[in-house]
């Protein structure tokens, strides 16, 4: 398992930022959980707020496996966490294939049960969790998406 | 993730803990299509203990809502639902399809 | 004495607390009849909080139990039954005309 | 409401004999009960052999207001507990109807419930519950019933 962390997790309630890289498997989401959670908490997020950034960080990892890695095991997930006096920053970077967050349409809402095509619900999630949204790829530093959480957001 | 099924004389209560992520939600997928493989299509998921539950989770328990409410045969209730994960589901519009009790004595009882 | 019913689809639910003596026997009674009367005969007597029970209460257990298990159309079920008053009911062999539980969702689950 | 009381409830544990008069009516019952569960804790009769004779006193109580009485609020109802080193004792008077114990019958165990008739156990009840039970009446002290629980009882 490669697991490297800039800083301790024992320090990341003074760190300025700290960054955890594992596996692209879904085995690693808790454990990118629980670190997005402790620093969402160090951050003085509040619980509805942890929970909203635990829930899109939870749906951006899981895509990149599903979607730009194409399955488990194929590359690596790395999640930079950092903190302004006013906002919570998460940067996740992945090597695998680029796309258009544009070009994700809505999911539609208030149809009946049976018109539900499954999928389709984790980057809206992402956008009405998070604040702040960006999306960049460059062949040497690969996808970046860029997750802002401020912390007085209603 | 734990998952237990205990069956009563109408239905069947299903009891997970933890998150309900992309790594756990496929158990919790043959658990209940268990339920559905043996023609039993009265399911009380039991929420209590679940912490976490991201769309890969709802996925399951909406396929598993189309499957119960097919020929009137059946639905699945969700008890005892953390407030995070209703506001969430919430959110997309997704917790109209359930109904939800605080109480399960209450959820196995209104089948 | 508080005596709380609560109505499920297949059953309904009385929960007692404290005493049942021959003061409050009565008060019992009146609470299983108005089921009974209702055309209901299934029922689940939740006894956690009931701390004393005299023959006066077994008495009204036992013509609950003849009128809901006529024409095989219910049976009284006991849950959580405080173990003197457990071992009392047994000593008179009148245990064995009840179902006991330690669960209220499974006797609610076995209507 | 008649209640006398020998000793205050707060000295039963240093007391050797405490007596307790009521209304012959089913609302003394709890407070007859909550006197003899005191009592017997106090006696070192363990929560078992305590139910064992709150369950008796309040049998044989109810039968004095239904039987010796014939009814509710018609005499009183008068509880002595005394202890000794291996036993408590329980004497119940009232001034009601004489009865003839021997004459009683021990109800029927294992009918079907259709076969049960109602009422019929709490006398055998007393005489299970308790290790010994004796009664007596004379005009001018009424009817009397003893009932003693050993302390090392089965
Ligand atoms: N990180 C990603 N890389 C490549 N494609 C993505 C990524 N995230 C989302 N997509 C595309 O957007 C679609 C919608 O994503 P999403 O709303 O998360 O739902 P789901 O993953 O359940 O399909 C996906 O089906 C996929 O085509
Ligand atoms: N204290 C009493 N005084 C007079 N008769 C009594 C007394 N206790 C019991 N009996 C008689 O003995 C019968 C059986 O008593 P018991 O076993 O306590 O059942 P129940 O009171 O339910 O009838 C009574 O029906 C009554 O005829």
């Amino acid at each position: 398992m490669t697991l490297r962390l800039q800083l301790a997790a024992s320090n990341v309630y003074t760190a300025l930022m700290s960054t955890l890289r594992l596996p692209g498997r879904f085995e690693s989401l808790p454990k990118i959980g629980e670190f997005v959670v402790k620093a969402a908490r160090a951050a003085g997020l509040d619980e509805r707020a942890v929970y909203a950034v635990e829930l899109a960080v939870d749906e951006a990892c899981s895509n990149i496996i599903d979607h730009a890695y194409g399955g488990e095991g194929i590359g690596d997930l790395e999640c930079e966490v950092s903190w302004q006096e006013d906002k919570l920053i998460i940067i996740l970077r992945d090597f695998g294939k680029p796309f258009d967050p544009e070009a994700i349409p809505d999911p539609k809402i208030g149809v009946s049960i049976d018109e539900l095509k499954p999928r389709g619900v984790g980057f809206f999630l992402m956008k009405k969790m998070m604040d702040e949204i960006r999306y960049s790829y460059t062949p040497e530093s690969g996808n970046t998406l860029t997750m802002i959480k401020q912390k007085l957001s209603t | 993730m734990d998952i237990s099924i205990t069956e009563y004389k109408r239905c069947d209560v299903v009891k997970a803990n933890g998150r309900i992520d992309s790594s756990t939600a496929p158990q919790l997928e043959e658990a209940l299509n268990s339920i559905i493989e043996a023609g039993r299509y009265k399911i009380v998921f039991d929420m209590s203990d679940v912490t976490f539950m991201s769309s890969k989770g709802w996925w399951v328990l909406i396929e598993t809502q189309k499957k119960c409410k097919r020929y009137k045969r059946g639905e699945i209730i969700l008890v005892k639902v953390n407030p995070n994960i209703r506001d969430s589901l919430n959110l997309v519009g997704m917790g109209s399809y359930f109904q939800m009790f605080d109480d399960l004595t209450a959820a196995v009882g209104s089948f």
